[in-house]
């Protein structure tokens, strides 16, 4: 039963993830602005890593966790290139 | 699909709960992302995906794994915290720069850049 | 003392991490304590203003109002995206800060931006004024006073 | 296991860890990095010789033991095991002998003109022994990539449009070759389920017929990111461009870099896909033979067509890779043993070749200077300074003397007697026609006629090109100065040419050895078998279980 | 799985190969990506992959291969994608210096004719 | 008994002794006459004549063992497996020709000592000189026939670098190359030809070749064997249609003509032939193509030497047509006309040789070779003009003078039938014919020079040349009269051992006498010098002041022919066949890579038959194939923006990285995952630090229509794109839905925590198993990062991206127009928070990298994971911060972290050494800490260690490196505005 309930229901996420996933892709392709498509590559990044979580928790397994880690302390590495990029027209100065 | 098995049905249902609200939170939120007309929009909708649409997914994590372990498995918050603490800056610096480029480009609706160093009380601007 | 532990919370922070990744278990808190101090010495390096937390007790009691601020909007933003009405309109509202410590302002920065419905957007240091923009925005003197009294002044009382 | 079987490792490490070493010093302190280098590179030869002396001892039956190491102490094929034998010996001393040729060259100028030579040049060394030592196909990719890796550093070292540009599309044809490599090997893979090149010849034969073509099919992939670096007609156009617009000694020793690709296909075809292949016995040899033939005669239009020099070496190296890819195509003991020997000449000739143009063309434009100058300027200022050096005496009967090494070099390069360019050539020719060995024998194959056509032909296009280019060097009325030519430029370019002579002059002891070495090449299964025996050493392991 | 696999690594491939093709320095970057990402893909596609059997040993004791997925596969992949990263940003910096002697972004230095 | 054996020995071993010193001495002394100082004219004529002097009595000396017993051998084995050894052999033919070389080459040398200028680098020529003498010995005492042919092209690159040896000059230059060039050709020719010989033979030998005639003329391969040879002996030989480089190699100086181009070298073809006329003559092919080709220069090059104005020129003619003579004895494949073919070879080098010299006493002393400019020489220098007239008289057949004799055989065999053809029926008539031009050009050359008025305006005032030059010449002439008058008492027994050697058993009666009697041959002789004066007194005004060359081959120049096709065949033809052969663009290379790679592939499986398993959705995942609906996406889209829109292309990049990184964890390789991810943030910064050095791009669509050549480029690379994508699919999808194989990875598995000590199995591999490729990674990133780092020390960038970036300018306007704001206010308000968060995220980062680095033996992770997170935090802070307000706090020296990184991995790999194991042998022991507990230790941790600090100052140098420009850049500005102001303030 638990099972069924667990594995049902990260379906379920997963599927609702890949979705946001596809709306950030959507963003990030139609722009219309730089700023707009970043924005949308980072919301993918997000999806990214919760899916990741998802599919941790599917497994049953916490050694994909780090991956989800890394995502989140590091992920935003190159968001901020980026930003900075649109900014300044150059990363570092 | 054997580990969960073993599992009561409430842990269950309460991983499952959670995890249904952080994905759909998320999903959500990307919606909005694709839905919003400007940018200034758009940069709210992300924010629903990090705090509790990761927040319900992580829940779920601790729910479900401290219940596998049988012990208090609670490194996701790690990830909680780094998220809040991670988005911000780069949401920050998009919506500067995105404030910027509109500035130079002279587009509609946005503020000057006069009245945040202007000592006199400022009025919002509207956005159309 | 002082020179091994230059910024004791953050050692203590990274011990917290480092037992939060590894488990709990002496072999795990002897190693971390040895990279939390390696680490934290790295941070030297790099000279940062060191905050000065005076009130510890305050530290609860922003994050609980934090986190249900953020609940409370994930409701009111996901509901707009879902109905797509929304009660006022989206707009840049400026605040006037007088919090000038920047672990304070990072932290407001933090909390706002990880908001739904609100997002830091432009910083002026000398002035200390705040520009954010509302996506929906109803009363724009409640927000601004709303910011300033519910985490400003707990920053400030944190920090300054 | 003693030191004295570790020696087998030291092609390796010892580059390595002077490459790591020399990235300790001050990038300033030249004349130590210079003499470190110098020191190591010299041991290697010294190494080099030890491992051919290996190599070429006999045990019992005159079959040579072949030399295995294993990494990490694990057993073939689990782990990756260097294997020494007559023709990794061969090539590991060959690339010692550039090595040091090249690196004495350099010190005269070349190694000054950009950061980090002495360690690129090392690590390159350490790439070539590496892909020559290792009996793994993976590891063999990850020492192409580091050869490869230092040789884009090479080959871009001294900056310049003219040197980027063709290191551009030299890193790019390389790049997409190391992504067929890939492929290659892990389909190679996933259908035999090993890495190891002995177990593979093993298992090769075994392997179902439902998988066979895509076992070929990884195997032809492969071949073809080999061909490219072996700069096969039409994958080598980049060769020519990127092996002239290098710096002289780096391309001398690049020289053998284009070997590393036949190296690795000879041994790989006459491995996988020898006599004891099973259904895919001599898979690929006549792609190999029309590929090369090809590759020959588009490089010998190319020697003809090229006005300069470096050009000329660098289709003359088209040349001499499609005659031994053919030559390997014809699957044959007694034409491998000739094209060793073909080989090996060709290598040390082309690379004294190319430091000579350097010093020609010096005499020629004097406008190289100034650009060697304004080069200077360019550079990051203080670091490069021009410090007057040790041995800089300008060789009174400098142009006779460039004059006697470039006619050594054309007739090298076009084959013509009485050294070993001929003898290599030569050697070739009379086993295309008689390749049971020379006894009264009836009728010729066309296929053979062709190849012996154009490897001639070759060899006149060079004769050609090489008479019009020295002609014009040296004949043509000369103006202004005798160009200044260092003793430590020259020297390498006579100590290579010197080889090439004694070559000759004991063409009978080495036709001996590349005939060895040709005949367990095309018998492998000793090879196999000393690989796949070799146990590892007791008592570490059981160690770290406890 | 195995044909999405498939699929994901052929449209890798192809893109970056079309990209391979283009005359811009940049193209050829991304598409050199594109191409190791497929490579990567390919490689780690020989070891016949499986969900939720990671080559992460569970006991301490004997183990049966047949619970995990193969290891050298992803052993290959890990040194592929640093090889990778490695040339990448050399293919980069060359590009670079080659923009910058030639004045042309185009792979062969100068604009066709 | 054993007396006698020392004898036999002894005798062999002086054999041996002298055939060797015979090669070794005029080497040794070309090598010795290189050293000399360039004045050394005496030194130098001391040394080669003194060579030269001793070949020819070290040759007289052996003649007792050549007479006795047929002929005497030298044997070094060289390189037996290919049939070659150093083997010389000395015959009768043999030592004739040694004699001949050698004595004309003391002549010849002592000439030169008195032609030559004192100002001539003499050192040189001697060299070349004894060189070449060396290589014509050894072409005639090769017992082997690669030997020979080694000789033999010697002889070729000898004789061209004298030909050159004044190459100041053009025409030096052009006939030095023109003559490489066909005897090159021809020697090529040869060696095809042994090869052939070799392979019918089964060995090169000489003598085992000469014995095996009958086999060699009935072989299959006896056509292209023949012409193989004939083209090697025709071209040395110079005979028609090879025959133009000749005239040209007179730009030699005249001792080399006389020496090479008369007397020896161009000896070597019709040597050749002889030589091996015993195993290729006698067939019908040879007699056609040897006799045509003998024929035509024969009366060809008579006829044209008798239009000749320059006295070289003429005698070039001269001996073409006299060389046509021996190749057409030769080709009649009588035993007679061989003896005819070896005497007359004598008779020519002797008569040539003094002609050649006497021409070149003419030239040295009156300043000209033109016969029309020259005139009356006789009474300036009558001894000289006499032993002309002795010399040519013998070039015309008159009796009582050796060319005669020859010539008188040659009547009688070219009279005789051999092969019944018109050829033969044609044969005594162009004897005849030839026969009288020579008489003509004879006259012509001796009338012309020596007799009429005195000659006018001369360059030098012509006068007798000194004794010792005159010396030579005398003697040779000496030689012409005394063999043809008493030629049995001369040259008989000498010719004689030369013809039995070269025919042996087959040898014929022949008579050396001077008077046969009325017989034939003496009509035709008769005929001839008649005919030849006739000739020469109805051509005489017109060849006075004629153009040079005959009159309708004038126009028909060989040498202008043979230049022409050089230049459109090695030239023009090579370039445009290399053009379109090859290319230097990139992009059809690649093109090329992708087509190969792909019919390679495609070869097996069609050929074979790919089965490619059941398409099955059982087991596809919804999520999965979700997943990867985005990331083909992604592809695509970078695909298709890379060009106008980068960073759309960049971004869209890095989302088909991002979702390659899922499939990783979806398919269990959390180790890829984690490091995929990495190096995925840290590739999205490298290129976006590179972006700004790229030229902006727009999409130019003013341009209007794509051209249709455009368009079919591209639906070529689409299809090419498709194809191999396609393939890539196929053949992944192939493999996978097959049985995997018994693999090495079953040995990881059940090893890696038994014998490995760490549970992540992939990690084990990558620092123990196959810790050796990792080894080899780390160097390659380490290299690689050297490498860019050495490239952006002389990094310049284009013009167009010099200046800062647009937004840093107008911000930059910006702040400097407001009085309340300072330079850099915007961007330090821009960064103000971000960078707290940045900074201290610092320490942060670098606990999960040491926790990454930790737990990787065990759970996903190691090393390279931790570098590349580590070198991340270092770039987060360049990015908050800036590059000086960074590198002001940290010191972060790059090279010495990969140095250490190299060092210390190999270091650690070297440890196992102690032990006595191999390299990298890992050594894992547990300790026992206090409160701690066991703690594993591993020397694979280590080993990482090293990784993981390469790995972090690779990734950091070429980071900074690049962003290191930026300041650079600003640095060369300010102080190109500090000069700026400098020189306005001077
Ligand atoms: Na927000
Ligand atoms: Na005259």
């Amino acid at each position: 039963m638990s099972g069924v309930i667990i594995s049902w229901s990260v379906t379920i996420a997963q599927l609702l993830l890949v979705c946001a996933m596809a709306c950030a892709l959507l963003r990030l392709v139609r722009g219309p602005r730089a700023q707009d498509r970043i924005l949308g590559f980072d919301a993918l990044y997000v999806g990214a890593m919760l899916l990741l979580l998802t599919v941790g928790i599917r497994t049953g397994s916490t050694i994909y966790f780090e991956t989800a880690l890394v995502i989140s302390l590091l992920g935003f590495v190159s968001t901020v290139a980026l930003a900075k990029f649109l900014m300044r027209g150059e990363v570092i100065e | 699909m054997t580990p969960f098995a073993d599992l009561p049905v409430w842990v269950a249902l309460l991983t499952a709960f959670f995890l249904i609200l952080g994905s759909g939170l998320t999903l959500l939120g990307a919606i909005g992302l694709l839905k919003f007309e400007r940018f200034y929009q758009r940069i709210h909708a992300p924010t629903l995906g990090t705090t509790w649409g990761a927040g319900g997914l992580l829940i779920a994590s601790i729910i479900l794994f401290s219940a596998l372990q049988s012990r208090p498995v609670l490194h996701e918050i790690l990830i909680a915290i780094f998220i809040t603490v991670t988005t911000p800056v780069s949401l920050m610096l998009l919506a500067r720069a995105a404030l910027y480029r509109d500035r130079i480009e002279g587009n509609d609706g946005i503020p000057d850049f006069e009245a945040i160093t202007a000592s006199s009380k400022d009025q919002p601007s509207p956005d159309p | 003392m002082r020179r091994l532990l230059p910024y004791p919370v953050l050692a203590a922070s990274l011990l917290i991490m480092w037992v939060l990744l590894n488990g709990l278990s002496v072999g795990h808190v002897v190693l971390g304590c040895i990279v939390a101090v390696g680490a934290s010495l790295a941070m030297v390096a790099l000279q940062p203003d060191k905050p000065m937390v005076r009130r510890w007790d305050m530290i609860p009691r922003l994050v609980t109002v934090v986190l249900i601020d953020i609940l409370r909007s994930n409701i009111e933003v996901a509901a707009i995206i879902l109905t797509g009405r929304r009660m006022g309109k989206p707009g840049f509202v400026m605040i006037p800060l007088e919090l000038r410590d920047p672990t304070g302002l990072a932290i407001l920065a933090c909390i706002i931006t990880s908001t739904p419905g609100t997002a830091w957007v432009e910083y002026h240091a000398g002035s200390g004024r705040l520009r954010i923009h509302v996506l929906d925005l109803i009363d724009e003197p409640a927000l601004v006073d709303q910011i300033k009294q519910r985490y400003e002044s707990l920053l400030m009382e944190i920090f300054e | 296991m003693g030191w004295a079987d570790q020696i087998l490792i030291a092609p390796i490490i010892l580059p390595l860890v002077t490459g790591a070493l020399l990235l300790l010093f001050d990038e300033r302190r030249h004349f130590l990095k210079a003499m470190v280098n110098v020191v190591s590179t010299l041991l290697l030869v010294v190494v080099s010789l030890v491992l051919l002396n290996f190599a070429d001892a006999p045990v019992g039956n005159g079959a040579a033991t072949t030399g295995v190491y294993l990494l990490g102490n694990w057993a073939a094929p689990f782990g990756i095991v260097l294997v020494l034998d007559r023709l990794s010996a061969l090539m590991v001393m060959l690339t010692a002998v550039l090595a040091v040729a090249s690196l004495v060259f350099s010190l005269a100028r070349w190694h000054r003109s950009g950061p980090h030579f002495h360690t690129l040049f090392q690590l390159l060394l350490m790439g070539l022994n590496g892909a020559f030592l290792t009996g793994d196909l993976f590891n063999l990719f990850v020492f192409f990539e580091v050869l490869l890796a230092a040789s884009y550093g090479l080959v871009l070292h001294g900056s310049g449009a003219l040197r980027v540009k063709a290191g551009l599309h030299y890193i790019a044809v390389n790049l997409a070759g190391a992504s067929l490599f890939l492929i290659g090997v892990s389909l190679i893979y996933g259908v035999t389920g090993t890495l190891n090149m002995a177990d593979l010849a093993v298992r090769i034969p075994a392997v179902a017929a439902g998988d066979r073509m895509l076992l070929e099919a990884g195997a032809a992939i492969l071949g073809v990111a080999f061909l490219v670096k072996a700069g096969m007609w039409p994958l080598g156009f980049w060769l020519p461009n990127a092996y002239s617009a290098a710096a002289a000694p780096v391309a001398a020793i690049f020289a053998i870099l284009s070997k590393v690709g036949i190296y690795v296909l000879l041994r790989l075809s006459l491995l996988f896909f020898g006599a004891e292949a099973g259904a895919s016995a001599g898979f690929g040899n006549s792609w190999l033979l029309f590929g090369g033939m090809a590759t020959i005669g588009f490089g010998a239009v190319g020697v003809l067509a090229s006005q300069a020099m470096g050009r000329l070496a660098g289709f003359y190296l088209l040349v001499s890779s499609g005659t031994l890819l053919a030559a390997i195509g014809t699957d044959s003991v007694a034409v491998t043993s000739g094209a060793l020997y073909y080989m090996v000449s060709s290598t040390l000739t082309v690379s004294a070749f190319f430091l000579l143009i350097e010093l020609v063309e010096r005499a020629q434009d004097p406008a190289s200077d100034v650009l060697a100058v304004t080069m200077e300027a360019y550079g990051d200022d203080t670091d490069e300074d021009d410090i007057q050096d040790e041995v800089g005496v300008t060789i009174p009967a400098t142009l006779a003397i460039l004059g006697i090494c470039f006619a050594g070099c054309g007739v090298l390069l076009a084959g013509l007697p009485p050294l070993s360019g001929f003898i290599g050539k030569f050697a070739m020719l009379t086993a295309l026609f008689n390749p049971e060995g020379l006894a009264p024998g009836g009728g010729i194959a066309g296929g053979t006629w062709v190849l012996v056509t154009l490897i001639i032909l070759s060899g006149l296009s060079a004769m050609i090109a090489m008479t019009r280019a020295g002609i014009r060097t040296f004949w043509a009325p000369i103006e202004g100065t005798v160009p200044r030519v260092r003793v430590i430029e020259i020297a390498p370019v006579a100590f290579l040419l010197v080889l090439c002579l004694a070559l000759t002059v004991k063409g009978g002891l080495a036709m001996r050895y590349m005939d060895a070495t040709a005949q367990s090449l095309h018998a492998p299964a000793s090879y196999v078998q000393d690989v796949l025996s070799a146990e590892s050493l007791p008592g570490a392991k059981t160690e770290a279980a406890q | 799985m195995e044909l999405t696999l498939a699929i994901a690594i052929g449209v890798l491939t192809g893109s970056g190969v079309w990209l391979l093709l283009r005359p811009r320095t940049f193209q050829l970057i991304i598409g050199l990506s594109l191409i190791s990402y497929g490579v990567n893909l390919f490689i780690f596609s020989m070891g016949r992959p499986r969900f939720g059997a990671p080559p992460v040993l569970l006991t301490d004791g004997a183990i049966n291969p047949a619970d995990y997925t193969d290891p050298v596969p992803q052993a290959l992949v890990l040194t592929a994608i640093v090889i990778g990263f490695a040339t990448t940003a050399l293919f980069l910096v060359v590009l670079l210096v080659s923009r910058g002697l030639t004045g042309s972004d185009h792979v062969d230095g100068r604009e066709p004719r | 008994m054993v007396a006698e054996i020392p004898d036999e020995l002894l005798r062999r071993m002086t054999d041996h002794t002298s055939l060797l010193l015979l090669i070794v001495m005029p080497f040794a002394g070309a090598v010795a006459a290189g050293f000399l100082p360039s004045n050394a004219r005496n030194a130098e004529a001391w040394l080669a004549g003194a060579v030269a002097l001793g070949v020819l009595v070290l040759t007289s000396a052996c003649y007792p063992a050549i007479a006795a017993g047929g002929a005497i051998r030298a044997e070094i084995e060289w390189i037996p497996a290919l049939g070659l050894n150093f083997t010389l052999r000395m015959d009768g033919f043999a030592w004739l020709f040694a004699m001949l070389i050698s004595a004309i080459g003391f002549l010849v040398v002592l000439y030169a000592r008195y032609y030559m200028s004192p100002e001539d680098p003499v050192p040189r020529f001697f060299s070349f000189f004894l060189a070449f003498m060396g290589a014509m010995l050894g072409i005639v005492l090769s017992g082997n026939l690669i030997l020979l042919i080694i000789f033999w092209e010697l002889t070729s690159i000898f004789s061209f670098l004298l030909i050159g040896y004044w190459h100041h000059n053009a025409g030096a230059r052009d006939g030095a190359r023109m003559a490489l060039t066909i005897t090159g050709i021809g020697g090529l020719g040869l060696l095809a030809g042994v090869l052939l010989i070799g392979h019918i033979v089964g060995s090169y030998d000489l003598e085992q070749v000469l014995a095996s005639g009958d086999q060699i003329r009935s072989h299959e391969l006896y056509i292209p064997t023949l012409v193989l040879v004939l083209l090697g002996a025709l071209t040395k030989s110079a005979q028609f249609p090879f025959h133009f480089w000749l005239p040209n190699a007179m730009a030699a100086p005249t001792p080399v003509s006389a020496y090479l181009h008369s007397a020896t070298m161009v000896k070597a073809g019709v040597f050749l032939m002889a030589r091996l006329w015993p195993v290729l003559a006698g067939t019908e092919e040879w007699f056609w193509i040897v006799g045509l080709a003998g024929m035509a220069s024969f009366v060809l090059g008579a006829y044209f030497a008798i239009f000749q104005q320059d006295i070289k020129g003429l005698l070039a003619y001269s001996t073409i047509s006299h060389l046509g003579l021996i190749t057409m004895l030769l080709s009649l494949g009588s035993p007679l006309g061989a003896v005819a073919a070896i005497f007359h070879m004598m008779n020519h080098a002797t008569f040539k040789a003094s002609l050649f010299m006497a021409a070149g006493i003419i030239d040295h002393e009156s300043g000209t070779r033109d016969i029309r400019r020259l005139s009356g020489l006789f009474r300036f220098m009558p001894i000289t003009a006499t032993l002309a007239m002795v010399a040519s008289a013998a070039m015309a057949g008159v009796p009582l003078l050796n060319g005669f004799l020859s010539k008188e055989m040659f009547f009688a065999e070219a009279a005789a039938t051999h092969q019944i053809s018109i050829l033969d029926t044609a044969a005594p008539y162009a004897a005849v014919l030839g026969s009288a031009f020579a008489v003509a050009y004879s006259i012509r050359f001796i009338h012309g020079v020596f007799f009429g008025p005195p000659p006018l305006d001369l360059p030098r005032d012509p006068h007798e040349a000194p004794f010792l030059m005159r010396f030579p010449m005398q003697l040779l002439v000496l030689a012409c009269l005394v063999v043809g008058t008493i030629p049995g008492l001369t040259i008989g027994p000498f010719l004689h051992t030369a013809v039995t050697s070269v025919l042996g058993p087959a040898t014929p009666q022949y008579s050396l006498a001077v008077w046969h009697g009325f017989t034939l041959p003496l009509m035709m002789s008769v005929a001839a010098l008649i005919g030849g004066a006739i000739l020469f007194l109805s051509l005489k005004t017109y060849l006075a002041n004629c153009e040079e060359g005959p009159p309708v081959f004038r126009r028909l120049k060989g040498q202008r022919i043979f230049e022409r096709a050089m230049v459109t065949v090695s030239w023009r033809w090579a370039r445009f066949v290399e053009s379109q052969l090859g290319t230097r663009r990139l992009q059809p290379q690649l093109r090329l890579l992708v087509w190969i790679a792909f019919a390679a592939a495609l070869w097996p499986l069609y050929s074979l038959g790919l089965d490619p398993g059941g398409v099955t959705w059982a087991e596809s995942d919804p999520a999965f194939a979700a997943v990867w609906a985005i990331g083909i996406f992604c592809a695509l889209g970078a695909a298709w923006q890379a060009k106008f829109h980068r960073l759309a292309a960049l971004i869209l990049l890095g989302g088909a990285g991002l979702v390659t990184c899922i499939t990783f964890v979806w398919l269990s390789a959390p180790d890829l995952a984690v490091t995929q991810l990495l190096v995925e943030i840290v590739t999205t910064v490298l290129l976006l630090l590179g972006l700004r050095w790229l030229p902006k791009r727009f999409e130019d669509n003013s341009l209007g229509l794509v051209t249709l050549a455009a368009k079919l480029r591209r639906l070529r690379d689409l299809a090419t794109a498709v194809a191999a994508g396609l393939g890539m699919t196929l053949i992944s999808y192939a493999v996978m839905t097959r049985m995997p194989p018994a693999t090495i990875a079953d040995y990881f598995l059940e090893r890696a925590y038994s014998d490995g000590g760490g549970k992540n199995v992939v990690n084990v591999i990558l620092v123990d198993f196959r810790g050796f490729d990792t080894f080899g990674e780390i160097t390659v990133l380490g290299v690689v990062a050297l490498t860019v780092f050495a490239l952006l020390r002389r990094f310049r960038p284009a013009p167009d991206s010099v200046e800062s970036p647009e937004q840093q300018r107008v911000q930059k306007a910006f702040d400097e127009a407001r009085p309340d704001r300072e330079a850099g206010d915007t961007v330090s308000d821009y960064l103000l928070v971000p960078s707290v968060i940045m900074q201290w995220l610092f320490p942060v980062i670098i606990v999960f990298a040491a926790y990454l680095f930790l737990r990787g033996h065990d759970l996903p992770g190691g090393g390279f994971a931790a570098g590349v997170a580590m070198a991340a935090a270092f770039i987060l802070q360049y990015m908050a911060a800036g590059t000086i307000w960074v590198e002001a706090r940290l010191r972060v020296l790059p090279v010495n972290w990969i140095g250490f990184g190299l060092l210390f991995a190999a270091m650690v790999g070297m440890g196992s050494w102690l032990a006595g194991y191999p390299f990298l042998t890992s050594h894992s022991q547990y300790l026992e800490l206090p409160l701690v507990g066991s703690v594993p230790v591993a020397s694979a941790t280590l080993f990482d260690l090293g990784v993981f600090s390469l790995v972090v100052g690779a990734t950091v140098l070429m980071l900074i490196a690049l962003a290191h420009q930026s300041i650079r850049r600003l640095r060369a500005s300010r102080i190109a505005a500090e000069a700026e102001a400098a020189s306005e303030a001077a």
